[in-house]
């Protein structure tokens, strides 16, 4: 390398514009993972604003409207603006296509305007936060939303509406990048199991976020035009409502899991330098879940009304849904079997993750018995459950792999003991925080309670304890990843010595990611065999 | 300390040691899965810790009937959970015949309750012990959800349509009752307080009451008072049908369709009349929509079913 | 995969994105990237099909004399001009395939009128239920037994038909952009891929139409 | 995928004349009392039948390849998940475990 810095994808230019109208999947990565960056401080600060007011049963902080405030918005930013776009428009939009190869993704002026539109919903719900907020739950049940709240629903609907088409254009940004670019060789059992899970989070961005936009638009609609199509007095009915929300909003949640699936998949691979175990049952457990996980949503409404003949049906195929997670849990630990383990800070991520899906997912079962759920539905049982899938699972995921490819993204490595210590703090926090409150759910007290009987007093303090733990471990990587930018080791190439396409070109990587079209001839994970002997950099020059 | 750290509900109906076998049952299984991964997950991370002499990893990659094991296990466990989950399930979605039948109205943070007897109640309900209770519940206004967690049952109140949940106490006391379902402002202030009484005792409460008007007998002068005697004579000779062992019947309907006069049924041919015309009528009957109150239909309903209900056993 | 002569030939002619090994490539992706978007499409309209077949099962009665109040007449009408307008669509893509220019931009333009006209005679069932005050809402009356149900017919009457008129008038700028780079020549047979991902989406409008006529106009005809 | 065209301007004619046809044809039936609930099935399957002609030639996927039929089918049979489902409870919405009606 002559004295001129090699020229890669942050110093090829400089300036707003070449950030705010660039085509490049890795910066766009970046423009998303800065705003959901905000976006999840947002959400964090009403989550420590709801932690707080229940510290006391009474609820002292603040009056019932402005608490209902606080929870819904910390439901809207944190799925829609945080957990739903986390991992595939930072992660996914970063590595997929240099882990197949290409140059860049299928339609890049698609994947532009799917942020634009991203920063367009988001302005429209903080637009509606600002002005007063929205009182009726991320969920929006009608009649409430659409009759009796006067808070600012249509507002904040829009906002949810513009961004799931952010959604819809990622996911087709993915089938076709996936289907269409992969480099030769690369045959669909080669690739590594984040493209096979994010091929099938895809799946669900593309056939249910249509679903929760048409529903959310009636809702803005009957609220406008006053139209009686969910309003009990007029014929409608509320629990049409409740099946159209939830067709999409479970697959919603398997959108959150999925791709941290597939981050952990590459992780406990790189980290136990081992093939997965049962490969294709991973890869074909990621296809169940998209597919089945559309199944089920009737789970949510045991108690809705739902007549008793779909309720067992919905109970039966929820329980089908689970055996995939299970299947790829069993095989995750078996990889570590005979591995060669390190304990770097986004293996801790993985690991935790897993303990704390693994709890989840089986809380999951609790609420699809139907005997069970009955007591259980709409209490703090549920709300920790999907903490444990969506905190304890895909959160903890998207900051192992934030970790792991930071390297990649920023070519420089993060202070690897304080890393260790936050995702400890992480960790112990998180179960503070939320395992109180499964017993909470059992004991019987209800979900969106501003104030609550006195008997319920000490599992809510040791809940609030845990969230302040966990505050602390959140900003920590805030502050030294950012610190890295300047102050950390420059990292080579491919410091985990690991065995994904993405590390076998320079980091941080040129524009176009590879300099010649790489050859693939081994599977994924290849940890037996050096890269060398993995792909075979051809002499043709990938056309710039 | 610990007396204001409960760990289990209180189990005070029929149903809930049933819900609490059940759930424990789920928690064995969960724990034996729970600390076998996390032992597992222990045991290989210190045993092959990347150490001198363990810088690259053994091979295992495949093992078709490992798999196979570890899909069956599960499916057949989860299918155990779903059978007893449904059983218990049955017998909740199920009222017994010749419950006492309460009617209950939910509106915007506030629970109505009507007896039978006539006794009105806020936020209370007075209920003898070991005697099943049905509650057949209606919204005026969002979703609530009737939750008393020491009886394990819920059920959500949904606004235009009736929907029943039953209990039977096996303990005098009082229990909480909550609203499970957010309704708005004051959602975490719908409590009630469910008071289980011995029957003497419920008896004594009940006379005590203000000897009013039984729900049937303020059915009939609303009856009287709205003019649905006028069409709706008893020998059928009115312009509407005679309502004499209506309730539990099948009606035809116009354009051959027939149905179960359950109140449901009653209820929407109040509110609107020509949603479903009983055969050879004409839709002439007004719609009282918004005339009469939610508590005044239930008591219309109270009325009918007093009319010589047919005996109907549901198909048991 | 067709010639080596092709690709260089479209290499010229179109701005072949730098991700694309080749023209081919960049076709079948743009292709299927079109039909996965119809797939979401399909559900955005199928949230709205699942409401109508929800409450037409639970008020047959009342869809259907609800129903009664359109004019099958415009209905059938509209039908035909919106299929017709699906041909001059196919034959524009035949013309650009086969590199007749003046063909396609014809074409194209028949189109545009064709849609005009289908959008015409919405406009004018419209303004029609103005008049009969079956536009839900406040000012909605309905005689007759069925006056609740009717207004949710009518709110959904209103929600499809108006988002497919706006999927046509979106269409309709589509077509438009589209037939101005036809006249400048913009495509050749081996680069026509706006005209046929713009046929794609117009066909999709109009399929969803072929649904809508059956569901909405001709409910309980027989009776 | 199309090297030279497949459909003639005759077929895509002949097409565009079945579709009015089966337009007229739907028209019809629908004045017609075919008796229980054959009108609907009558409604419906003409216009399945345009439906698939429209997506055939029109679309050309019958000359395209096999994952375009796989994303045309994925859309319908969602759309048909999310119908059942919903029409299911509907249906079966005061139907006891036993089959029978709730009736107190």
């Amino acid at each position: 390398m002559n004295g001129a810095p090699r020229e890669h994808y942050l110093n090829v230019d400089y300036g707003i514009r070449s950030w705010l109208f660039t085509t490049d999947h890795k910066r766009i990565a970046w423009l998303y993972l800065l705003s959901l960056t905000l976006f999840f401080f947002i959400g964090g600060f009403f989550a420590t604003l709801i932690r707080i007011e229940l510290l006391t049963p009474q609820g002292d902080l603040v009056q019932s409207e402005t608490y209902n405030k606080f929870f819904t918005m910390h439901g809207v930013t944190m799925i829609f603006f945080f957990l739903i776009p986390s991992i595939p428009a930072v992660l996914g939009n970063f590595l997929i296509p240099m882990m197949i190869g290409a140059r860049d993704m299928a339609f890049p002026r698609l994947n532009l305007a799917s942020w634009y539109l991203f920063m367009f919903g988001g302005i429209f719900t903080l637009a509606a936060a600002a002005a007063g907020g929205v009182d009726t739950g991320w969920t929006f049940y009608t009649p409430y939303s659409s009759i009796y709240s006067n808070t600012h629903v249509v507002l904040t609907v829009v906002g949810v509406f513009i961004t799931g088409f952010s959604s819809i254009l990622t996911g087709l940004n993915f089938i076709v990048t996936i289907h269409k670019m992969r480099a030769p060789g690369l045959t669909w059992f080669r690739l590594p199991l984040f493209v096979w899970s994010h091929y099938a989070t895809s799946i669900i961005f593309i056939l249910g976020t249509p679903v929760i936009a048409i529903t959310l638009l009636l809702v803005g609609l009957e609220r406008v035009f006053h139209l009686g199509i969910f309003d009990p007095a007029r014929g409608g009915d509320p629990v049409l409502f409740q099946h159209l929300f939830w067709f999409y909003s479970h697959p919603a949640v398997y959108i959150m899991i999925l791709p941290a699936m597939g981050v952990v998949s590459e992780l406990i691979a790189a980290f136990s330098r081992k093939r997965i175990f049962g490969y294709t049952f991973v890869a074909f457990a990621s296809l169940a879940i998209a597919v089945i996980g559309f199944l089920v949503w009737g789970h949510h409404m045991f108690v809705a009304g739902e007549s008793v003949h779909s309720a067992m049906i919905f109970s039966f195929l929820s329980f089908l849904v689970a055996i995939p997670s299970a299947v790829k849990v069993f095989n995750w630990t078996a990889t570590l079997h005979k591995g060669s383990i390190s304990y770097d800070a986004p293996m801790l991520y993985a690991l935790g993750f897993i303990g704390l899906f693994t709890i989840g997912g089986l809380t999951g079962l609790f609420l699809a018995t139907l005997g069970f759920d009955i007591h259980v539905h709409d209490t703090y049982f549920v709300v920790a459950h999907f903490h444990y899938i969506m905190v304890g699972g895909s959160v903890m995921a998207y900051l192992g792999g934030i970790h792991f490819w930071w390297p990649k993204m920023t070519g420089r490595t993060y202070p690897e003991p304080v890393a260790r210590i936050a995702a400890l703090i992480v960790f112990l926090g998180f179960n503070l925080t939320f395992f109180p409150q499964f017993v909470l759910g059992y004991v019987g007290m209800p979900r969106r309670y501003h104030a609550y009987p006195p008997e319920f007093q000490v599992l809510n303090v040791f809940s609030s304890a845990g969230a302040s733990i966990l505050a602390v471990g959140y900003v920590l990587p805030l502050i030294y990843l950012v610190w890295s930018l300047r102050y950390g080791r420059v990292a080579g190439a491919n410091p985990w010595d690991a065995r994904g396409l993405e590390w076998q070109t320079p980091s941080p990587p040129p524009t176009h990611n590879f300099d010649t079209v790489p050859r693939v001839t081994e599977a994924a994970y290849a940890y037996d065999k050096e890269p060398e002997e993995v792909y075979e950099f051809g002499s043709s020059p990938s056309r710039v | 300390m610990w007396q204001n750290l409960p760990l289990f509900p209180e189990q005070a109906s029929t149903l809930a040691p049933r819900v609490d076998a059940l759930f424990y049952f789920l928690v064995a299984v969960s724990l034996f899965f729970g600390l076998l991964i996390a032992f597992l997950i222990v045991y290989f991370a210190v045993k092959y810790r990347r150490r001198p002499g363990r810088e690259r990893a053994g091979t295992f990659e495949e093992n078709l009937p490992l798999e196979i094991f570890w899909t069956a296990v599960p499916l057949g466990i989860s299918m155990v959970m779903f059978f007893w989950g449904a059983l218990v399930y049955f017998d909740y979605s199920e009222p017994p015949v010749g419950a006492l039948n309460i009617a209950l109205v939910g509106r915007q943070w506030m629970w109505k309750i009507q007896h039978q007897e006539g006794q009105r109640e806020i936020d209370e309900l007075h209920v003898p012990v070991g005697r099943p209770v049905k509650l057949t519940m209606t919204s005026e206004d969002v979703i609530h959800s009737f939750f008393i967690p020491a009886f394990r049952i819920k059920m959500d109140v949904l606004p235009g349509r009736y929907t029943t949940t039953w209990f039977q106490a096996t303990k005098a006391g009082e229990y909480q009752l909550f609203c499970a379902e957010y309704c708005g402002t004051q959602h975490s202030g719908m409590l009630g307080r469910i008071v289980v009484l011995e029957p003497a005792d419920y008896q004594r409460w009940l006379g005590g009451g203000a000897g009013g008007l039984t729900m049937a007998e303020a059915g009939q002068n609303l009856f009287q008072r709205l003019g649905c005697v006028t069409c709706h004579r008893a020998d059928g000779t009115g312009q509407g049908p005679s309502l004499v062992g209506l309730f539990g019947r099948q009606v035809k309907l116009q354009g051959g369709k027939s149905v179960v006069a359950d109140e449901g049924y009653i209820r929407e041919s109040i509110i609107d009349p020509r949603a479903k015309i009983v055969a050879g009528y004409q839709p002439v009957m007004p719609l009282f929509k918004g005339l009469v109150s939610e508590e005044g239909i239930l008591q219309l309903i109270a009325y009918i079913k007093s009319l010589g209900q047919e005996e109907r056993t549901v198909g048991k | 995969m067709n010639s080596a002569a092709a690709p260089a030939a479209s290499d010229a002619l179109a701005a072949r994105a730098h991700q694309f090994e080749d023209a081919e490539q960049q076709h079948h992706a743009s292709w299927l990237g079109m039909w996965v978007f119809l797939a979401t499409e399909v559900m955005f309209f199928g949230g709205m099909f699942t409401c109508y077949a929800f409450y037409r099962a639970g008020y047959p009665g009342a869809f259907a004399a609800a129903s009664n109040q359109l004019d099958v007449l415009l209905g059938a009408i509209n039908t035909a001009v919106l299929i017709g307008s699906s041909l001059t669509m196919a034959l524009a893509v035949y013309s650009a395939e086969t590199g007749s220019r003046r063909a396609t931009v014809n074409f194209l333009l028949l189109t545009i009128l064709l849609g005009a006209i289908f959008l015409g005679i919405k406009s004018y069932e419209y303004h029609e239920k103005f008049v009969e005050h079956f536009v839900p809402g406040a000012a909605f009356r309905f005689e007759g037994p069925f006056a609740r149900p009717a207004e949710i017919f009518f709110s959904f009457y209103f929600a499809m038909t108006g988002m497919h008129a706006l999927h046509m008038v979106i269409g309709i700028g589509l077509l438009a952009v589209i037939a101005i780079k036809a006249r400048r020549g913009r495509f050749s047979p081996a680069y026509y891929t706006p005209v046929e991902l713009t046929g794609l989406y117009w066909h999709f409008v109009d399929l969803v139409w072929i649904f809508l006529f059956p569901l909405l106009y001709l409910v309980g005809r027989h009776l | 995928m199309n090297d030279q065209p497949h459909m003639t301007v005759r077929s895509y004619i002949l097409i565009f004349l079945v579709l009015l046809a089966l337009t007229g044809l739907t028209t019809g039936v629908a004045f017609i009392d075919l008796g229980r609930g054959l009108n609907n099935v009558a409604a419906l399957t003409i216009a399945i039948a345009k439906a698939l002609l429209v997506i055939l030639y029109f679309m050309h996927a019958r000359y395209s390849d096999r994952f375009t039929w796989v994303i045309a089918a994925a859309g319908v049979f969602w759309l048909l998940i999310l119908l059942g489902g919903t029409m299911d409870d509907l249906i079966t919405r005061n139907l006891l475990p036993g089959g029978q009606y709730f009736t107190p």
